[in-house]
Parts: C-alpha cells; sequence; structure tokens
C-alpha cells in the first residue's frame, strides 16, 4: 500500500510538470507519464485486492492511452507544419 | 488514497476549464478523464471505468480532428482584453459569477439530504442477477437484461447522433484520398511499423473483450470502441479513404433493429424463463450486436470528421 | 449532517462546470463545462454506497462490501448519452464556425438575425 | 517470496523516483523525454516484475507480463513519435506554438 | 403490450430509411402513422377501463422497468398519435426526404415512451435522445439562424438535463428505487429536510423543459426558427412542450412532503404574463406564436397549482386544446408564410379574401386559443377559474386579456387588403434578400398565382383542426368525461358570466391594442430581449436557488 502513496506522489508531480512545462510537448510528455504511472497504480491494485480481471483494465487503458497520445502528436506536428 | 485523486481530478478539471490554448484543453481533459477513471475504479466500477477510458480517447480524438476544422474557419476572434483592467470590469466578468456559483453550492451544500443509502435495490440484484439473467458481471446483466429497455434508448442515441453527423457535415461529391491530415509519411518509419503490429492486437483485443463481457469487465460498448480504434490506427497508417458511407449505414441500422428485435424476442416477451440455457447466448449476442453498432458508428462519425470541410 | 466526503467533491466539480458555463465566451468552453459536468455528475452517482476497499460486483466469491450494480449500469449509458451529445456538438461547432466564422456567443447572437 | 518482490518492487519505485526527479533537474526537453522513454520504462517494468514475483507463476502473472510486452512497445513509441514530431515542427521546441485562443 | 408502442415507431423509422426511396416514404409513412393512431385510440378505450401496466420481462419486484397507462397518460398518447397523423398528412405535398420521415418517427417513439414510462431514469434516456432529435429537425435545412437555434436549444436541455440526473442520484440514494410509484411511498417516510433538494434539482431539469420563466430563453428560438419544417414547429408547440409540463404533473407525487404550488402558481402567472407581453412586441410570426406559447405554459402552469374543484382537469384540457389550437395556427403561418414571402404580421393582409379556408381556420383556431364562448378554449378556461381565489381569478384574466391582444395583432392579418404593388414590391424585396433567404432551400420564387393552389391536403388538415375546436367547444364537459373519466358540468350561469368577461375583454384588448400597443416604442425595444446562453445558464442556476430558498425557508 505504500507504494501508492509514493505513486500518487510521482503523479502529482507530473501534473505540475504538465501545468508549467513549457512547451506543449512537455505536456504531452506529462500526459503520458501520467498514463503510465494509472496502468501501474492499477496493477498495484489488482496485485492487492487478488483479481486478475483488474488488469483487463490496464491493457485497454494502455492501448487507448496510447492512441489518444499519438493522435495528438500527430496533430499538433501538422498544424505546425501547415502554418510556415 | 481516493481522496488525494479526487483533489488531482478537481485540479485538473479546474484547468480543463480555464485553458485558453485549445491544445492545452485537450491536454488537459485527457488528464481529466484519465484520473476520473481511476477515481471509477477504486469506486469499484470497472465497467464505468472502462467506458470512460474508451470515451475519453475518442473524444479525445474526435476534439482533435474538430479543432483542427475550427482553426481553418474562424477568422473573427475578440481579442482578450489587455491585462490590467479596472476592478468593476473584472468583477463583472469572473467575481460575480464566481460568487454566484458559490453562493448556489453552498445552499446545495446547506441542503444535503441524508447520507444513509437504501440498499434494497441493490441487495436484490446482487441476489438474483445469476437467477434471472446469467453471467458473472452484475453490471452486465443489469445492462443487458433488468434494463434492456434503456439500452435500447441509448443504442438509438448512438444511432441519432450518426445520423446527424452525417446530416450535419458536408463534403465533397468526389473525394480522393489526400494525406493532409495524418501527418505520417508513408516513408517505413518505425512508428508506422510499430502500428501495424499493434493493430491486431488491438483487434483481438476488442473481441476478447466482446466475448467476456458477461464474466470480466467489458462488454460491447468498450470491444466496438476497441474494435473502431483499430480502423483509426487503419487510418493512421494507410490514410486510407474507402470507406462507404451509404452501405455502412444502412448496415449499421439494420445492426440496430437485429438488436431490437433480439430484444424483443427474448427479455419482453419472456423466453428466458422458458429457456434458461439460452440466457449466456443471448447476452454473448447483445454484446456483440452493440460491439458493432458501436464500431460502426464511431468508424462513421470518424471518417465523417475527417472528410468533414473538404474541398 | 450525514453525508459522505466524496459527494462533496462530486458538488464541487459539478458547480465549477456551471461556473465555466456562466462565464463561457464560446461555443467550445461550453462544450467542454459539459463534458466535466457530465463526468461529475458519473461521480456522484458512483459514489453511492461507497466505502474503502469496495470491491466490483463481479464474480462469485465478492463477500458483503461490494458497489452497488444498478448506478454501473446507468451511468454506461450515460457516459455514451454524453459521447454521443459531444460528437453532436462537436459537428454543430464546425458548422456554425464555418457559416458564422465565429463561435462566440455574443457575436453569433447578433450575426444569427442577418 | 513476498520479501524479493518487495525489494524488486521498491527498485522500480527508485527509477521512477529518478525519473520525477530528473523531469525537474533537466533543462532541455530532449533530456526530459529520457525520462519517459527509458527511465519511467525500466522503472515500470521492475515494478510489475516485482509483483510477479510476489504472485509466483500463475494466470495472474501472465496478464501482468502480457502488459509488460505492451509497455515494451508502447512507451518507447510514445517517446518516438513525440521526440519525432517535437523535432520536425517548424517552431520547434522551444515556444509554444499559437494554437488561437479563438472563441472559447 | 405498451413497449410496443415505442419500439414500433422506431423500427418503421428503420425500414423506411433501410428500405424505402424518398417518394415511397411518405406513403408508408402516413398509413403507419394511421395505423399508430388507431392503435393508440384503442389503447386509450382500454385505458379507461383501468390502469395498464407492464413489467418489461415479467422481472420481479421493481427490478425491471414498468411502463404505464392511465388515462392522462393514455391520452397524451392518443394525442401526440392524432398531431403526428396530422403533422404527416399536413406534409405531404412537402418533398422532404425520407431522413425527415426517419426523424420524425423516432420522435414519436421517444415522446410516447416519455408518457408511457414510470422509471425515472428512463425519462432522462428518452428526453435526452428526443433533445438531441429536435435539434436536428430544428436544423434540418442548415441555414444559418436554425444553427444557432438548434445548438441553444441543444446545449441548454442538455445541461438541465445534468441537473435532473444529479436530482435522481439523491431519489435512488434515498429510495433504493428508481420506480416512480415505490420512490414516492418510499419517501413519503422519509422527513421533509431531505427531500428539498432532490425536489429542486429534478424540477430545475423539468423546468426548463417546460420554459417557466427564467428559463424560456431556448422555446423562441426553438419554436420560432424560421427555416425549420412547419410541421415540426408546429410538434414542437403541439406536441413536445407537453412532455415537460406531463413530467411536472408526475413529479409533484413524487416528493408527497413538499407542495410547491404557491410558488408555482406565482411563476406560472408571471410567466403567463412575460410570455404575452414579449409576443406583443414581436413581429415574425412564427415568433409570436412561440411566444404565446411561453404565455399558454405558464397558464397551463399555474393552473395546475390552483387548488380549485377542477382546475387540474382544466388545465389538461387546455393543455390537449392548445395543442390544437397551436398546432393549427402553426400550419397556418406556415402556408401564409410561403405564400406571401414574408413573415412579418405588419406585411400580411387580407388573408380571408384571398383564402377563404385558411381564413376560417385560422378565426377558428384564434377563437379557440383566447377563450371565445361555444370554443374549446373557453371550457378549460371556465374550468381553470372554477371556484377559486378572487385574485388567482383576475391574474388569469389579465393573462387572458394579453393573449386576445396578442391574437388582436395577430387577427389584422385576416382583413384588410394585399394590393399587386405591395405584393411586387415584398416579392422585390424577398428577390434582393434572396441570398440571405430562409427559404432557398425549398423553393426559388413563389408563384404569383400560389394563393389558388395551397394543397388541398393542408387545407384539409388546418379546416378539420379548426373544426375539432369548435367541437371541443360545444360538447366540452361531455368531452372532458369521455377523455380523462371525470363527471363535470357547465353551469350555464357562470358560463355566462364568463362570457360577458370575454366580451369586455375583447373591447378592451381591442382598444388597448389601438391605442397603446400597436404603435409602443418600449415594445419594440423588448423584441430584442434575449438571455443568451450564459443568461439561460446562470438562470438555471438562479431558479434552482430560488426553488431551494423557498422552500426550505419559507414554506413549512
Amino acid at each position: 500500500m505504500f507504494a501508492v502513496w509514493i505513486l500518487l506522489a510521482f503523479m502529482f508531480l507530473y501534473i505540475i510538470r504538465t501545468v508549467q512545462g513549457p512547451t506543449i510537448w512537455d505536456r504531452l510528455l506529462g500526459m503520458s507519464l501520467i498514463s503510465v504511472k494509472v496502468i501501474i497504480l492499477i496493477v498495484a491494485y489488482a496485485s492487492f485486492s487478488n483479481r486478475g480481471y483488474l488488469l483487463d483494465y490496464a491493457l485497454i487503458y494502455a492501448l487507448f492511452g496510447f492512441i489518444s497520445l499519438i493522435f495528438i502528436a500527430f496533430f499538433i506536428l501538422d498544424r505546425t507544419r501547415g502554418n510556415k | 488514497m481516493i481522496y488525494v485523486l479526487l483533489v488531482f481530478w478537481i485540479i485538473s478539471g479546474i484547468l480543463a476549464i480555464q485553458a485558453r490554448k485549445l491544445i492545452r484543453i485537450i491536454v488537459y481533459l485527457a488528464i481529466f478523464s484519465t484520473i476520473s477513471a481511476v477515481c471509477f475504479f477504486v469506486f469499484g466500477a470497472p465497467d464505468v471505468s472502462m467506458a470512460e477510458v474508451a470515451v475519453s480517447s475518442f473524444s479525445t480524438v474526435f476534439l482533435i480532428v474538430c479543432f483542427e476544422k475550427y482553426f481553418t474557419l474562424v477568422t473573427e476572434v475578440t481579442k482578450d482584453p489587455p491585462h490590467k483592467e479596472k476592478l468593476s470590469k473584472r468583477a463583472r466578468k469572473f467575481i460575480l459569477p464566481a460568487c454566484f456559483t458559490a453562493a448556489i453550492a453552498l445552499l446545495f451544500v446547506y441542503f444535503l439530504p441524508d447520507g444513509t443509502v437504501n440498499t434494497y435495490l441493490r441487495d436484490l440484484y446482487l441476489y438474483r442477477f445469476r437467477l434471472d439473467v446469467g453471467g458473472e458481471n452484475a453490471a452486465t446483466s443489469i445492462y443487458l437484461g433488468y434494463r434492456v429497455y434503456d439500452t435500447l434508448f441509448e443504442a438509438l442515441m448512438l444511432l441519432i447522433s450518426v445520423v446527424s453527423v452525417a446530416h450535419m457535415s458536408w463534403r465533397a461529391e468526389t473525394d480522393e484520398t489526400d494525406a493532409h491530415f495524418a501527418g505520417v509519411t508513408k516513408s517505413d518509419t518505425v512508428d508506422v511499423y510499430t502500428i501495424r503490429i499493434l493493430c491486431p492486437a488491438m483487434l483481438i483485443f476488442g473481441v476478447y473483450l466482446i466475448l467476456n463481457g458477461h464474466i470480466s469487465p467489458g462488454g460491447g460498448f468498450q470491444g466496438g470502441v476497441a474494435i473502431a480504434s483499430f480502423f483509426i490506427c487503419r487510418y493512421l497508417i494507410y490514410d486510407v479513404y474507402d470507406v462507404r458511407f451509404g452501405k455502412i449505414m444502412i448496415f449499421e441500422k439494420m445492426t440496430f433493429a437485429t438488436l431490437i428485435i433480439l430484444a424483443v424476442l427474448f427479455v419482453f416477451l419472456g423466453v428466458y424463463i422458458q429457456l434458461p440455457q439460452l440466457r449466456i447466448p443471448y447476452l454473448l449476442a447483445m454484446n456483440m450486436l452493440i460491439a458493432m453498432k458501436v464500431a460502426f458508428g464511431f468508424i462513421i462519425i470518424f471518417y465523417r470528421y475527417i472528410a468533414f470541410e473538404r474541398r | 449532517m450525514n453525508f459522505e466526503i466524496v459527494e462533496l467533491f462530486a458538488i464541487a466539480m459539478f458547480f465549477i462546470s456551471l461556473f465555466g458555463l456562466i462565464t463561457s465566451k464560446g461555443v467550445i468552453k461550453g462544450i467542454i463545462s459539459m463534458i466535466t459536468m457530465e463526468i461529475a455528475v458519473v461521480m456522484f452517482f458512483l459514489s453511492i454506497g461507497f466505502q474503502t476497499g469496495i470491491l466490483p460486483p463481479i464474480g462469485r466469491d465478492v463477500g458483503d462490501n461490494v458497489a452497488d450494480p444498478l448506478p454501473q449500469a446507468l451511468m454506461i449509458t450515460a457516459i455514451i448519452i454524453g459521447v454521443a451529445v459531444t460528437a453532436v456538438n462537436m459537428t454543430m461547432l464546425i458548422a456554425l464556425s464555418r457559416q458564422f466564422k465565429t463561435t462566440e456567443w455574443d457575436i453569433l447572437k447578433k450575426k444569427k438575425m442577418e | 517470496m513476498e520479501l524479493l518482490g518487495n525489494i524488486v518492487i521498491v527498485i522500480g519505485l527508485v527509477f521512477m523516483a529518478f525519473g520525477a526527479l530528473g523531469l525537474y533537474k533537466f533543462k532541455d526537453f530532449y533530456l526530459r523525454l529520457l525520462v519517459l522513454a527509458k527511465i519511467d520504462t525500466v522503472g515500470a517494468i521492475t515494478f510489475m516484475v516485482g509483483i510477479i514475483i510476489r504472485h509466483g507463476f500463475s494466470f495472474f502473472s501472465l496478464k501482468v507480463l502480457l502488459i509488460i510486452v505492451l509497455f515494451l512497445i508502447l512507451n518507447p513509441l510514445t517517446a518516438h513519435i513525440i521526440a519525432r514530431a517535437a523535432y520536425l515542427s517548424i517552431e520547434g521546441i522551444d515556444e509554444e506554438s499559437d494554437d488561437g485562443t479563438g472563441g472559447r | 403490450m405498451l413497449p410496443y408502442f415505442v419500439i414500433a415507431p422506431i423500427l418503421i423509422a428503420i425500414f423506411l430509411y433501410a428500405f424505402s426511396s424518398n417518394k415511397a416514404a411518405k406513403t408508408i409513412a402516413i398509413l403507419a402513422q394511421f395505423i399508430l393512431t388507431a392503435f393508440s385510440i384503442r389503447l386509450f378505450f382500454q385505458a379507461r377501463e383501468g390502469e395498464l401496466i407492464t413489467n418489461i420481462g415479467n422481472y420481479e419486484s421493481i427490478m425491471g422497468i414498468i411502463l404505464r397507462a392511465d388515462t392522462i397518460s393514455a391520452v397524451f398518447v392518443a394525442l401526440t398519435a392524432i398531431s403526428f397523423l396530422i403533422a404527416a398528412l399536413y406534409s405531404y405535398s412537402e418533398n422532404e426526404g425520407k431522413l425527415f420521415w426517419f426523424l420524425i418517427f423516432i420522435w414519436q417513439g421517444l415522446l410516447i415512451g416519455i408518457f408511457l414510462t414510470r422509471d425515472l431514469f428512463n425519462i432522462f434516456v428518452l428526453v435526452e435522445v428526443a433533445a438531441v432529435v429536435v435539434a436536428v429537425l430544428i436544423m434540418y435545412n442548415r441555414d444559418n439562424r436554425s444553427m444557432y437555434d438548434g445548438m441553444f436549444y441543444l446545449m441548454t436541455g442538455i445541461i438541465a438535463m445534468q441537473f435532473y440526473l444529479f436530482g435522481l442520484g439523491y431519489v435512488y440514494r434515498l429510495t433504493g428505487a428508481l420506480d416512480m410509484e415505490v420512490a414516492a411511498q418510499v419517501l413519503s417516510e422519509i422527513d421533509r429536510s431531505s427531500q428539498i433538494l432532490p425536489y429542486a434539482l429534478i424540477i430545475t431539469g423539468i423546468g426548463l423543459k417546460c420554459a417557466i420563466l427564467p428559463l424560456f430563453s431556448w422555446l423562441p428560438k426553438a419554436h420560432g426558427s424560421p427555416s425549420a419544417p412547419t410541421c415540426v414547429s408546429a410538434l414542437l408547440s403541439g406536441v413536445h412542450i407537453k412532455s415537460g409540463i406531463y413530467l411536472y404533473m408526475r413529479v409533484q407525487p413524487l416528493f408527497p412532503a413538499i407542495d410547491a404550488s404557491e410558488f408555482f402558481l406565482v411563476v406560472g402567472i408571471i410567466t403567463g404574463i412575460t410570455g404575452f407581453v414579449l409576443a406583443m412586441s414581436q413581429s415574425d410570426i412564427k415568433l409570436l406564436l412561440a411566444y404565446s406559447t411561453i404565455s399558454q405554459v405558464g397558464l397551463i402552469m399555474a393552473s395546475l397549482s390552483i387548488s380549485g374543484e377542477y382546475a387540474q382537469v382544466g388545465a389538461l384540457y387546455q393543455a390537449f386544446n392548445h395543442s390544437l389550437f397551436k398546432a393549427s395556427l402553426f400550419m397556418c403561418a406556415g402556408i401564409l408564410s410561403k405564400v406571401y414571402g414574408t413573415r412579418n404580421v405588419d406585411d400580411i393582409r387580407g388573408v380571408i379574401r384571398r383564402f377563404p379556408v385558411i381564413g376560417a381556420a385560422m378565426i377558428m383556431a384564434i377563437l379557440g386559443i383566447t377563450g371565445a364562448p361555444l370554443f374549446n378554449g373557453s371550457i378549460s378556461k371556465y374550468f381553470i377559474m372554477y371556484g377559486t381565489t378572487w385574485y388567482v381569478t383576475w391574474l388569469l384574466m389579465i393573462v387572458n386579456l394579453g393573449t386576445i391582444i396578442v391574437f388582436v395583432r395577430f387577427s389584422t392579418m385576416l382583413f384588410g387588403r394585399y394590393d399587386d404593388v405591395k405584393e411586387d414590391s415584398a416579392l422585390l424585396r424577398r428577390m434582393q434578400k434572396m441570398d440571405t433567404d430562409v427559404h432557398r432551400r425549398d423553393e426559388t420564387v413563389a408563384p404569383r398565382n400560389y394563393s389558388e393552389s395551397v394543397p388541398k391536403n393542408k387545407q384539409f388538415v388546418i379546416i378539420v383542426l379548426g373544426l375539432v375546436c369548435l367541437a371541443g367547444g360545444i360538447f366540452g364537459s361531455q368531452f372532458i368525461t369521455f377523455l380523462w373519466g371525470i363527471e363535470v358540468s357547465v353551469e350555464t350561469a357562470g358560463y355566462l358570466e364568463k362570457v360577458a368577461i370575454f366580451a369586455g375583454s375583447v373591447a378592451v384588448g381591442i382598444l388597448l391594442y389601438r391605442y397603446v400597443v400597436a404603435k409602443n416604442v418600449l415594445l419594440r425595444k423588448l423584441r430584442g430581449i434575449d438571455f443568451g446562453f450564459r443568461g439561460t445558464c446562470a438562470a438555471l442556476g438562479g431558479f434552482f436557488a430560488a426553488v431551494l430558498i423557498v422552500l426550505g425557508f419559507f414554506a413549512k
């Protein structure tokens, strides 16, 4: 259970980075880090409560978080190119 | 632990609402949805949490595609006034609404009703759901069994939204493939290769979610979104444009009609009482139909957005 | 007074969203606030009957501390409705910005009569 | 077994702590990206290996292993895409591009 | 049996969309409407003999969703079916695509669902879906103004339903039930202080759907949107707004400890007064009718809160009548605006001379809405005012006077001469405005001899509606007994008194219109009053707070 608190503390640090991050890429970085932490949190939770099916959730989270992230990245890339 | 998460949740919500730049809005909103999904998870609702994750990923995609169009369209924007304003003006703009909402919130809290929870229906459901509907997931058996009437309208909502998106958006009659939106070059970069590997994994995972919907978290909606995301990835890689809207839309309607007829036959007419051995197949079939419907719906919406305003 | 602390967070988020709606300059902020409002309501529903270490209503050996399955089933519906509405709203947003070249409420109000 | 697992988990947490430290210490964006690409991946994988050790050989561990594999693919890929996008974008990484605040 | 009333229209809609061509859709639609109407009238006769209850799936207790049809909901279902049949007949001559019919059928199914269901969450789902359907129908022609209107309608509606959902959560937590009757039983054992908040939340959501005072901004936009198909406007004012009133009626008994009738009496009367004042200031026919709907809704809300003997029945009958004459008036307005090429009340003259049939129908509808003797409005207003205190009577008479003034303005269209010179100039102006004109989609320039070629089906429909207004007046009390099974009778003396009052108020109304209203600059300025989106959101919060304060601190 101790690990969970530390993970939460990390999440807080990442949120600060996301908010103050000087560039948009820092924000994206923070977002992906948060999603990684969330997945680890869920794995830890599933481990503590000893329920295997909760891991499906971690899987789906990894996939969907990835999709939205790459979409944002492509989008910004495209926009900054288009403005040239 | 939950309280810390909830504080994060509120913080990210405030960030999402106050953010000025559109990309920041998207990022903050994604974080907001993520954290709320974790909160739902801790509340013991993995189904809702999964739906929220799926929805958040898709609304991120929608928002991005829409904002991209929005940039090119909006020309008239009132500039934000300079920062040094008179206090009275700022008060009118910000402090007054803030006080107003705060006052309402205080009134709300003052009148908070008794917190004791009446667990009558909960106990009834937990006691009966295996007998009546079958399956191991109580939420799914309510969703597809007891309250299937609601579920029909929810599927109808998606159908209507697809119809209205198709009606409200317009596109050129002949649209050829163009690689404008997806900034991916068609060269064999690492990311394209890897996504190509991941795509089938997504499909398999979606099918797994659908087939296991009645015994583990997940189900038709979540699996359908996973399958739809497979098509989005396909778009990202190949930039293909070969979606036949007319056929898919009619096919989607037919799926919905089948959904209704199945629900009517099985639940409304009470077949489930006489044929208990059909309960699990029914749940599976419903999950599959919902997944098909959702996947078609999201594919249409996505491609409509991409095609929207293309001339 | 007898209430749950979790509930207060949901109420706070609900009213923050309402604040966002009242101060929204244009359509986009309205849509964003609507999304957050929906999630706040979902959060409230799921907090009904919350206890620490609550388990999802799945499987056989669940014991006593089980989450209420009905709000979950309801909230899946509400979330899907939310995303459908968001999709419609986004379409309208683009249509508006195409026809009016702006999406600010004040300008829209003036322009719509033309 | 449980103790060993706990030790591995703590090692993973330490990795992640270094990552969080690096996120603030590094002044360059690409260095910060290192946190996501390497340190965090290693941290997460170590953490999950710890959980596998705690649980022993079971179906649960298999699923965690699947997640590890997914992580091994996804995390560097995300980092790669972000880095590539940041590098290719015209404004570069120094200043935030003007997204237009239009009519929120 | 009850769920099939909801599911059948939806299946028909899908069938139309998937298989039929645009042309065949019309015919199939009208056939299907006839069948649906027949079945819903049969349902009405069954419900008269006793309440029908369907427990979907026959699950134990309240685990499933329960539908019920008592006389009130059966009447509303029949009304919905008949209105949709009329609307379908009306738009037979217009070439709307099959998408239009698809949406219309789904809308009908959803409305019937709202009237039949007993489950609180089911109401939420149905209302949300209906909001999207209506928004799409408003924007059907996709021009500038209707885009804004539809967006406004959709967003405010959805936000209001979030309030409703929040209140629903509290109801569920307190009672452990979503079924209305069971929840009401459980709530009657819970002390009042816990019920105030859920009540306020739910009534805020429903209040926006009813368009009571601070929350009415969406209504003129939605109902008066110029380019929305006419039959959509007619159905919105005719049936859709009744779903809000119906929900209001159903929510009151849910909280037995709370008596908010005085609050809603005041709110309803203020709504009525504001509605007619704003309606007087409009010059657009559709907007005038839309604001008049607000006024009528205020009247109905107020009369639902009156503790008079027959006030409830009167309110129900008024709601029933309102859908008849308002649908008729909207259809007339649609025809006239198309024929004359303008929607300005001051530009349209001489309707009776040019189109006697339409003129006659309009006169009957106007007499109905103003409560003239022998017409249906008079009967319902008679029962509303039966046995109330004097000040309520006076306030209601003021509302009625306002309605009369509004429709004196409206009926100026009937008389006068519409000479060709004016027509030419109007046509010319229209042609100049072609780029921004709202009718650009469905017509180019109205042919000059359109006057002789108003489609037969439209004439038939509005004249039938007008005659029903007359019949509803002549056989008023029998009609009420037939519909709701309540024995009522009209006393001749009281009725004659009402007739005298009506004559007096007509005189006063005409005089007031001549000398005060007609050229009033102040009223012109009122025309632009509009809360806007932010204002509506703030009004939602304010209304919610007001309900809380009134119920929590003042009422006992």
